[in-house]
């Protein structure tokens, strides 16, 4: 498959693959902006001291994931039809990607929050501060700092799952590659142009990482033998 | 050639989600109108025979890389793809046909023709392209997955109208209760299926051609596609 | 109609317990080498060689980074042009170890930056060598911010290794798609695969959240 | 100002405070001593309700803790709490830290609670760090800063939780001259500290716990140069000696 | 035994040891002391190699750092530190924390290495706690196990960095006790402390630094008395004020 890889057929279906990056990163913003909000709605509830609101969230947080998305995915396209409601494949793949990282995003915003140390909230809590203002004013600000690098992994992972949603005929990054191997018979050429771009976002998000972290001033490792 | 007889084995790649060319049964084994084809070549050739499925993105790697000798599934020999693969002479003429929903608005098929009708096809399968082809208007949608979940999206009110092989439409539609769907009657294109194989091997090319032929001539062929592709005799057993 | 459908799915449950015992298989395979691979890259990324930790940290890179299933294909597919030929279930199961060992790299070495600076130099001071320092002082200490990462990173893995169906594996999604082929009501069909990976991840999301509460009993929670 | 009657409090099985009485005067300084774990902490943070109390009563400000008219974060606007580990907010400037609860609590204009943090920095001897973050602060500079903190909200009482002993040595004194100045102020302040020399400086009453009960109390004098009870004699030889 | 020679370290454009000359003669005990940040620390962490020096040398026990043909392993089991944050092993007990060492490096069967460990706990005064895993222990306990650690390696030198001031203030003693009778079956110390009662008790020299250089060294006697610098005597008012 190697010995006669072809860059000029690359080349040409180099617009398509265009048109499929450009998808998979409006998509992978759109979805990670919905992932952030379900996160944040379903650590909130998490969070409460009240069962009724905290275990829904948290059976929802297990379901997630211990399922697959693909399952999830199928669920959503093929389900709510039947419950009436018919939404472009767009849309049905941010929610599937959206109420899918939510889940992981709520993890990682609750680690987060818990690994403040207790005399922060104890100092807020002693200087008359009410619930709402520890958590705005002291509390995340200061989680914030410390979700970002496990956000941004979330980030990687999503940016990869919405690969899946060539299911159900979204035009994104990985289908060009696999028109370019059914149309040309070229699988070589077009799944490895699929990794090489998705390297390529992979890199940008690292790269969003390691300034992110340097502009938040995190501290380098330690601890080494 | 040499390599499979000294192999003793014959190593075909199929599709897994084709009926009815090639589908798992309710036992679990691997059957169907290809498979069955296949199972003959091996039997002529006094070898085994040992599939290897996979999904429609591993087939050509499968092929090319030289992990199977040939490929059988319902596949058109494009000019395109021919570049690439050698294909057998066409085994059979199918075509690509227009379904809806049993109780749709969608009488005819060009009705779909209205700009804007949703149309479900299949990722890089000729029923994309003809369908691009007739209905140059129409809002085009390409899943992939098999042929089960054209239908569902048709069912389910996703796509208007679909459009795949006529033979895996008949074929698959039956699982639905009876007038779920609307398959019309006229074919958008005539389309040969054939086997590939690697051009690096022209004598077993040569030998499936003649096999083909062979089958044609004693009417097994025949009896394979009237089981299998022009009826439902199938359902029965499997 | 629906009764019909469970009658014939019910004729697929051999199919369906090979597959969970394909998924089963191919993960206990992934998880056992991933872990040991990954903990020794680990290792090796912060012994401290710039030159090996360069390496290894491109690697974990660049499979982090593509696809799995380009992945599966590279190395079923193109690695026997290299000379290297491997029949399907090998080829799944390098591919998953491979991925697994360099996520769980990434997991072992937050885990042995974590352990505070004072406890290498104790081990240091005594004269410990470097191995010694490792297994004796660093990777226990490392286990308790590794362990809760490390069971959640095993529940992404008996998910990822659905993607070895493209090279003709039947695991227990691929299963899902055979046999919609013939009970067209996906929904249940997969339905039942979701049960099917529930089954088999959800007790490990459990023991994931134990290790971490336990672990975490010595620091407190917060009382917000 | 502040009254402990018969108060005890219990972790699971642990009895950490045990009928507890003991009563503040306004601009009284009463010092709190003992061995490790004998309550002391656990005693001051009751009075902000950082703890809360199971038995018997608690009355600051004439306002009984537990009650349901009383508004505890109200109350705790009266009262400052300085941590042995400072607690600075880490992501704030020194003067953000001192202006934060009173913008935000009690809604003071940002300029005018601005101005007036500036004002307890200086009193404090921090007038050239008003923008340095806590990291680029000495602990001394901290524990200073979570002072100044702690007035900007003009409390009516201040509690202090070993303020000193994470500090060098060298920067205990500097700590220890803005408490005795506040003290000097008439602020009705509990300091739990080892620090002698503070407590005979400054305070009206040396309290002295061992194992959740108060012990001993009474006047700096008369504690140090002769207590009653064999326990503050030999707690008393172990902190003096060295 | 220890011998600095012109010794000049650097991190980055900060230089931390400025040309220091010190000899530390067998069996002596030198207390070293000095503001924070002046290179106190790194002074001491330099002897067994946990930094590194950039110019002059250092010779330790006969053997010069940075040789090629010194081990510095093999050096290091001659060595014992104590941290001022304990770092015993949190995953052992007690026991295994003084016995690890010496299974492992010195390679002594487990039996004897145990007999000796239980030996130097007992000596320590902790003969009950053998099965005690750090958490469960008092600061001061803790700093004792840590010192029976080093002993267990039958060192030559023994190195302090402020073993006493993570302490709280009744447990200062029971570990300056130990470390007093260390010292007095003839062990060689080097002890950063601002203990200033040990180093007069205990010290035959004391060094004070300031700004990574050695300012004076003298017998405690002169030095507490009458400092001959203007920087010391500011320093020995801070510290003994309060
Ligand atoms: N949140 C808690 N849960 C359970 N036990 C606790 C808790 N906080 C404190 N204790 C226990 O209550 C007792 C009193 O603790 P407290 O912190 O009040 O002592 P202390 O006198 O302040 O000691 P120190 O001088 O060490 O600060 C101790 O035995 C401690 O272990
Ligand atoms: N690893 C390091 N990297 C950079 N600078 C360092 C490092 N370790 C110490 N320093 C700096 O070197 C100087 C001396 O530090 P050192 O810890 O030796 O002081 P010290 O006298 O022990 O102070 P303290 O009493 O606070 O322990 C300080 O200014 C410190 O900030
Ligand atoms: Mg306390
Ligand atoms: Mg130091």
């Amino acid at each position: 498959m190697l010995e006669n890889f072809s860059f000029r057929t690359i080349g040409e279906y180099l617009p398509l693959f265009g048109q499929g990056l450009v998808t998979t990163v409006w998509l992978s913003v759109v979805s990670f902006a919905g992932a952030l909000l379900v996160g944040i709605v379903l650590c909130a509830l998490n969070l409460q001291r009240s069962r009724p609101l905290r275990a829904p969230a948290k059976a929802y947080i297990d379901i997630i994931r211990s399922t697959p998305l693909l399952v999830q995915l199928y669920f959503l396209y093929f389900g709510l039809p039947r419950l009436g409601i018919i939404l472009p494949e767009f849309v049905v793949g941010v929610l599937a990607l959206s109420l899918n990282s939510g889940a992981y995003v709520a993890e990682i915003v609750r680690a987060g929050i818990l690994s403040i140390p207790r005399g922060q909230v104890e100092a807020a809590i002693a200087s008359g501060m009410t619930y709402r203002q520890r958590m705005r004013l002291v509390i995340l600000p200061q989680a914030f700092k410390v979700t970002i690098p496990p956000l941004l992994s979330q980030a990687i992972v999503l940016v990869k799952d919405s690969a899946l949603l060539s299911l159900i005929s979204v035009a994104e990054l990985t289908r060009a590659g696999q028109l370019l191997a059914s149309d040309r018979f070229m699988p070589a050429e077009g799944f490895l142009t699929v990794a090489a771009f998705y390297l390529l976002l992979y890199y940008c998000l690292k790269g969003v990482a390691a300034l992110s972290g340097r502009w938040l001033g995190l501290r380098p490792a330690r601890g080494r033998a | 050639l040499d390599d499979i007889v000294k192999r003793g084995e014959l190593r075909v790649a199929v599709q897994t989600q084709g009926p009815p060319f090639s589908l798992i049964d309710s036992k679990g084994e691997r059957t169907g109108s290809s498979v069955e084809l296949a199972k003959l070549m091996a039997q002529e050739m006094g070898v085994k025979i040992n599939f290897l499925d996979f999904d429609w993105d591993g087939l050509i790697p499968a092929l090319l890389s030289g992990k199977a000798d040939l490929l059988v599934a319902d596949m058109t020999p494009t000019l395109a793809r021919a570049m690439k693969v050698a294909f057998t002479n066409p085994y059979m003429y199918t075509g690509s046909t227009v379904f809806t929903k049993g109780d749709g608005k969608f009488k005819t098929a060009d009705d779909c023709k209205a700009p804007g009708t949703k149309i479900a096809v299949l990722l890089g399968a000729t029923g994309e392209k003809e369908a691009k082809k007739a209905f140059p208007e129409a809002d085009i949608k390409s899943y992939k997955g098999g042929g089960p979940l054209l239908l569902d999206a048709v069912n389910n009110g996703q796509a208007d109208c679909g459009v795949n092989d006529v033979s895996a439409v008949k074929g698959q539609s039956t699982a639905y209760p009876a007038g779920t769907f609307t398959i019309m009657p006229d074919l958008l294109s005539k389309e040969p299926l054939a086997f590939a194989t690697r051009y690096d091997e022209p004598d077993l090319l040569i030998w499936m051609n003649l096999f083909l032929d062979q089958v044609t001539i004693d009417g097994r062929l025949e009896q394979n596609l009237n089981y299998w592709v022009n009826s439902e005799d199938w359902k029965k057993d499997h | 109609m629906i009764w019909q459908q469970l009658e014939s799915l019910y004729g697929s449950y051999p199919l369906a317990l090979r597959g969970l015992g394909m998924t089963a298989l191919l993960s206990l395979i992934a998880l056992a080498g991933g872990t040991l691979i990954g903990f020794g890259l680990g290792i090796l990324r912060t012994a401290g060689n710039r030159v090996l930790a360069g390496i290894i940290g491109a690697w974990v890179d660049l499979i982090r980074g593509t696809p799995f299933l380009v992945q599966i294909f590279i190395v079923f597919f193109i690695l026997p042009e290299l000379g290297l030929e491997l029949d399907a279930f090998s080829a799944g199961i390098v591919a998953l170890v491979n991925l697994n060992a360099c996520f769980i790299c990434e997991i072992v070495v937050a885990g042995i930056d974590s352990v505070p600076k004072g406890q290498v130099e104790a081990a240091l001071a005594s004269g410990l060598a470097r191995w010694q320092r490792m297994r004796l002082v660093v990777l226990p200490q490392a286990m308790r911010v590794v362990l809760p990462p490390l069971v959640g990173q095993y529940v992404l893995l008996v998910k990822d290794s659905s993607v070895v169906s493209a090279i003709g594996l039947t695991d227990l999604t691929r299963v899902g798609w055979l046999v919609v082929q013939r009970v067209p009501n996906g929904l249940l069909v997969f339905f039942l695969v979701g049960v099917g990976y529930f089954i088999v991840c959800y007790p490990l999301i459990l023991l994931a959240r134990r290790l971490e509460a336990r672990l975490g009993a010595g620091q407190g929670e917060v009382q917000l | 100002m502040i009254e402990f009657r018969g108060v005890n409090k219990w972790f699971g099985p642990l009895h950490v405070l045990n009928d507890i009485e003991l009563s503040v005067q306004p601009r009284e300084v009463v010092v709190v001593c003992g061995p490790s774990g004998s309550g002391k902490s656990t005693l001051i943070r009751c009075i902000n309700g950082l703890e809360q109390i199971q038995k018997g009563d608690l009355v600051v400000d004439g306002q009984r803790l537990g009650d349901k008219a009383t508004d505890m974060t109200l109350l705790r606007t009266e009262i400052g709490f300085v941590f042995q580990s400072f607690n600075l907010y880490p992501h704030k400037t020194a003067l953000e830290n001192v202006t934060l609860a009173p913008i935000h609590v009690r809604k003071t204009p940002r300029a005018q609670a601005e101005e007036y943090g500036r004002e307890l920095l200086v009193k404090v001897g921090l007038g050239d760090k008003f923008d340095a973050y806590p990291a680029q602060l000495s602990g001394g500079q901290q524990q200073r800063v979570a002072i100044a903190r702690c007035l900007g909200m003009r409390p009516k009482i201040m509690l202090f939780d070993e303020p000193t002993s994470a500090l060098d040595p060298e920067m205990i004194s500097e700590v220890l001259d803005v408490m005795v100045s506040v003290a000097e102020e008439g602020m009705t302040m509990m300091v739990v500290t080892h620090e002698m020399g503070f407590a005979r400086s400054v305070a009206q009453r040396v309290v002295f716990m061992d194992r959740g009960a108060i012990v001993e109390s009474g006047t700096p004098d008369a504690f140090f140069s002769n207590a009653r009870t064999e326990r503050a004699r030999a707690f008393l030889g172990k902190i003096l000696r060295h």
